[in-house]
């Protein structure tokens, strides 16, 4: 479908698979995409913390965070809540149907320049969605980096997002993954509590080390003042942002959080430049 | 370039002579001057201060098709734009901001429909004699007979309107109409500088920018914003009606089996605009709203384009409901600075 | 309007009354215009004016709305509010201009499926005396 | 009015302990521009006006004003507001007062009685603004104009607004604090603008609004300045389901304003406030005033009269007229 360099024409993409991550009237749902086209899929080239517009054609277009790394495979991967009109839509798909998908749009998570570091992953409810592509590229290139650190907390074990993942991360000695929820549940043997406090618990050395959050806002507050507590610089900690978005491209206006254009300048940045746009945490 | 006269009373002929193309002027059309396309035999109305509405949509329409399909379908249909128009009597301003939005629309992605609208259409400036009250663009870069975004300048002599060619679109069109337009004389030339400072002599509202995108920062948490958003209506009319605002929404609509994604001008006055579906709003209130708005066109934009998003116009301040303005609220930051 | 000058009408039904009286008229098998898309509604009190903006935006030519006769209301007084809001937006459109023949409201009770006919007929042949009303429509030259 | 009366009693209104702000009207910022007044202590009472100019309707801050949620351990402030009204501005506090939309007890109504307010488009067309501030006053015929130190008498009728030549309550009718004498009513004038649409047959009236509609940008400055238009969640605003499309077409604009007219029909006070504040200048009073006159012809009901009484939309009456039914 995409004919030339319009920028907001869309890519038609198949829905290979899909599966509910979670549950309820908020529920997530994994999507598995192909391009249909075949030059625009070896033309695709997203790298980790990336974002793309996905959409039905006649609802409308959402910014979801692409949470598959490009060492995985030819396919995109989107994990999407149900949230209002075009998710909705989106949530209708099965495998075999069309979506639009355009992108990918924003700046990424520097892997290239942590390579040699430990990487932590700290990740609340769907927020661990941009997180997954860091882990996957980390774990597909585990000899380029010191050891990968995942903390991942939900309110219950149902609102666990790639839970099936964890289980084999978990066996893999290498790798140390962390799961948390809020409250006590019947069939739970692993950590309960907030995420920010089992950050502390584990109190991870900052020393060569890049932390990256992402999850609710209140969260992402807590783990900035537990990181900084626990010594990590702010060069050292990395978030996501996302705001409302229409274009992706820098030209509808409205996601700006102070200067930065969330889609063009973000979704990532380093808590330095973070704690100079006042509106980050709004 | 070249420069040439137009007596008045040829002005129908010269009019007469565009309407080939698609001309765009100021009329008076329902009681209000607006932009309007002119149809053979209508004359435009040049003796005005400046239209209610800017003349941006002549190059972003505040609705406009991105693209047109079928319900279920897979292919896209783009709309064709290759209409060429011819807008007349623009003030200076306005054409202004039309280079400083280009900014924004090429900056990294190119803006299909906006850059293909921007390069279809010839500007033909008026330089104004009779500023506003609430002119101000001299401080924030622009003047009363500035050439930025213009093809060619009209300047008013009394009897004659002056024809400064700026660019080959502006040259062109001089060439088209040559049997109407007779040589310069020196004499002109210094009654137009003669005009053109007169009338900036006439511009009695100013606010020296200096420091302000530098120190807008520091006054985040300022009580200022209180003081100026409090009588804040949160409509669209400031936004709406500024040449440089060009936020917009992208919206899907279907009508039986037919489907559009069509884009429309935006606010960020406006409540809905930031809200997130989860029901958190970034920007809760007109607090936050009204400081966005001033951020976004003295701070943000300067950082980014290196130029304030203000054209000094002064159609914000004409016509906010509750006097709103930006003047006064430009002169309490740099108090506050 | 289709090709052949039949006029599209969109009819808001209430559960209780009109629409069984409507369904009387079919099983009776009393013959009325074919023209009427019914949307069954809960109650005309449940009519938000906005449907019948809606409905004439979206290429009805007449709208009808129906519901039981004034004491009648399975929810007690639905309709008295139904007739209240309706009656003040016939008014309200009759000043905007829209030709007073394209918007109805009826009583109709579950077993008048005869008044049912009449009504519709009374609708379709209104609607097509005022024409096509394309000036309204969603669907504008800037699509 | 007395004004050295009117910034005591404010004085006075902002140092109780139960008032947050008073809201009154202040001169504005060049020519004849009057703006709100958001008053907290003395000095700032002080700036307070009530002249001809002071045409807006304040009472719409009264629902303005977000909600937001407070930080965890922090208290509402519970404080009252209190606010200057003109009669028709009056009618917008009781009518709010029916709808639930406000506390009688969170708000200090300061009553004034209005002579009647100018039209600022008119007086600007005749005596043009100039950058300083201008004043105008109201002698016993009609308006003192008084402009760079220049003094112009000119008649009421020249200059009287629209919606105050119509007006039929220029008293305020509910306050606690009534500044000065009531005035003395007037004959409502007769509704020419309703009539000139009126008389026309029904396609000559859409052919009128089509013009009046297109010209709509869309900016909801007549919805915001509305002080009866306070929905939290508006229906042109929602997206799921999409009432209206966003697109600024002469259809969509027109569902828009005939759904707006509508939501106000049986509620809107008639302070003109929706026609004043349009930057295309669409007579929606028209609109509105036409639906204000057939809900008291047809239904007997005035809105913003009685705090007490049911609102309009909200109830019925078993011998509502209903000869429009088939």
């Amino acid at each position: 479908m995409k004919t030339n360099e319009n920028p907001y024409i869309p890519y038609n993409a198949t829905v290979e698979d899909t599966w509910f991550e979670t549950g309820g009237e908020r529920a997530i749902k994994t999507f598995k995409v192909v391009l249909e086209d075949d030059e625009a899929r070896q033309n695709w080239n997203h790298r980790p913390g990336q974002c793309a517009m996905i959409g039905v054609l006649g609802v409308g277009e959402s910014m979801i965070s692409i949470s598959c790394s490009p060492t995985e495979g030819d396919f995109l991967r989107f994990s999407v809540m149900r949230m209002g009109k075009v998710t909705q839509a989106l949530h209708q798909l099965e495998a075999g149907d069309k979506m639009t998908v355009r992108g990918p749009y924003g700046n990424s998570f520097p892997l290239e320049e942590w390579k040699g570091k430990q990487i932590l992953t700290i990740g609340g409810g769907i927020g661990q969605a941009p997180m997954r592509p860091i882990v996957e590229y980390v774990k597909a290139n585990y000899d380029q980096y010191g050891g990968l650190t995942m903390i991942y907390g939900a309110r219950t074990s149902g609102d666990l997002c790639f839970k099936n993942e964890f289980e084999e991360m978990r066996k893999n000695e290498e790798l140390s993954c962390h799961l948390t929820i809020d409250v006590e549940e019947e069939g739970w043997d692993l950590n309960v509590g907030f995420v920010p406090s089992m950050l502390m618990d584990l109190n991870p050395s900052p020393e060569n080390t890049i932390a990256i959050t992402c999850g609710p806002p209140i969260m992402i507050r807590f783990v900035l003042e537990n990181l900084k507590k626990l010594g990590f610089e702010d060069d050292q900690i990395y978030t996501t942002l996302e705001n409302r978005m229409k274009c992706g491209i820098g030209k509808c206006g409205r996601c700006n959080a102070g200067g930065m254009y969330v889609c063009k300048d973000g979704p990532v940045f380093d808590y330095a430049t973070l704690k100079a746009i006042p509106e980050a945490f709004a | 370039m070249s420069a040439m006269l137009l007596n008045k009373e040829k002005w129908p002929d010269f009019v007469g002579k565009l309407t080939g193309k698609q001309l765009w002027a100021p009329q008076i059309k329902d009681e209000q001057l607006r932009f309007a396309p002119v149809a053979e035999g209508e004359e435009p109305a040049l003796d005005y201060k400046n239209t209610r509405v800017p003349p941006k949509n002549v190059v972003f329409p505040q609705t406009e098709t991105l693209f047109r399909f079928q319900v279920d379908g897979e292919e896209v249909d783009e709309p064709k734009l290759d209409e060429e128009v011819v807008l007349l009597g623009v003030r200076p301003c306005d054409a202004r901001s039309m280079v400083i939005v280009d900014k924004l629309f090429s900056w990294d992605y190119d803006d299909p429909y906006y850059a293909r609208r921007r390069e279809l259409v010839t500007m033909v400036g008026l330089a104004c004699s009779e500023p506003g009250l609430n002119c101000f663009c001299p401080s924030v870069g622009g003047g009363p007979a500035s050439t930025e975004g213009l093809d060619l300048l009209m300047v008013d002599l009394g009897e004659n309107y002056l024809l400064e060619a700026i660019t080959e679109k502006g040259e062109a069109l001089i060439n088209e109409t040559k049997e109407l337009l007779e040589e310069t004389r020196d004499a002109n030339l210094e009654q137009k500088e003669k005009v053109i400072n007169e009338a900036a002599q006439k511009i009695k509202r100013s606010i020296d920018p200096e420091g302000i995108p530098v120190g807008l920062p520091g006054l985040w948490e300022d009580s200022l914003w209180q003081r100026v958003s409090a009588s804040c209506l949160g409509c669209g009319t400031c936004t709406f009606l500024c040449p440089t605002c060009h936020c917009f929404d992208i919206q899907d609509e279907t009508e039986g089996f037919e489907s559009r994604r069509c884009r429309t001008w935006d606010s960020c006055m406006f409540e809905e605009y930031t809200l997130h579906t989860s029901g958190h709003n970034p920007r809760p209130s007109r607090l936050e709203r009204t400081r966005n708005r001033i951020n976004h066109k003295y701070n943000y934009y300067v950082d980014k384009f290196d130029v304030i998003a203000c054209v000094g116009c002064g159609r914000c301040i004409n016509l906010c409901p509750v006097n709103i303005d930006i003047v006064e609220i430009l002169k309490q930051v740099k108090e506050a600075l | 309007m289709s090709a052949n000058n039949e006029p599209n009408i969109v009819a808001f039904l209430c559960n209780w009354c009109s629409y069984a009286g409507a369904d009387l008229a079919g099983t009776s098998r009393v013959h009325y215009p074919s023209n009427v898309q019914v949307i069954r509604v809960m109650c005309t009190g449940r009519v938000n004016p906005l449907y019948v903006m809606n409905a004439l935006q979206q290429g009805a030519d007449g709208v009808l709305v129906s519901g039981c006769h004034p004491g009648d209301c399975h929810y007690m007084e639905g309709n008295y509010y139904a007739r209240r809001r309706l009656g003040m937006l016939k008014d309200l459109m009759e000043f905007v201009g829209v030709d007073p023949r394209r918007f109805h409201m009826s009583w109709v009770s579950a077993s008048e499926g005869h008044k049912w006919k009449e009504v519709v007929e009374k609708t379709v042949e209104d609607a097509r005396e005022a024409g096509s009303f394309e000036g309204f429509r969603r669907r504008q030259i800037d699509w | 009015m007395d004004l050295e009366k009117l910034r005591e009693t404010a004085a006075e209104v902002v140092a109780r302990e139960d008032v947050k702000y008073l809201i009154g009207w202040k001169n504005g910022s060049y020519g004849y521009r009057v703006a709100p007044a958001f008053i907290e202590d003395a000095e700032g009472a002080a700036e307070l006006i009530f002249s001809p100019l002071c045409i807006s309707n304040l009472s719409t801050y009264l629902t303005l004003v977000e909600k937001l949620p407070l930080p965890r351990g922090q208290e509402p402030d519970t404080r009252k507001i209190a606010l200057m009204v003109k009669g028709c501005d009056s009618r917008a506090v009781t009518q709010l007062l029916v709808e639930k939309g406000i506390e009688r007890d969170g708000v200090v109504v300061i009553g004034c009685p209005c002579p009647g307010m100018i039209d600022y488009d008119l007086l600007a067309e005749k005596y043009p603004e100039t950058e300083g501030l201008s004043e105008v006053k109201w002698t016993d015929d009609g308006f003192l104009v008084i402009r760079d130190g220049e003094e112009t008498n000119v008649t009421r009728d020249e200059l009287l607004a629209e919606k105050c030549r119509l007006c039929r309550y220029p008293n305020p009718l509910i306050s606690d604090i009534m500044l000065g004498e009531p005035v003395e009513t007037w004959e409502p004038a007769e509704d020419k603008g309703v009539e000139e649409v009126d008389k026309k047959d029904v396609n000559g009236r859409w052919a009128y609004w089509e013009e009046q509609f297109s010209n709509c940008i869309r900016c909801y400055s007549c919805r915001n300045v509305c002080p009866l238009c306070y929905c939290q969640d508006c229906i042109l605003d929602r997206l799921n389901p999409t009432w209206v499309n966003r697109a600024v077409n002469f259809s969509e604009n027109t569902a828009f304003n005939i759904a707006r007219a509508f939501h106000l029909a049986g509620r809107c006070i008639e302070c003109g406030e929706c026609e004043r504040v349009c930057p295309a200048n669409i007579p929606l009073g028209r609109l509105n005033r036409k639906m204000a006159r057939e809900v008291r012809d047809k239904y007997g009901f005035e809105p913003g009269l009685d705090p007490e009484a049911e609102p309009f939309q909200a109830s019925y009456k078993p011998d509502d007229p209903e000869d429009f039914i088939l």
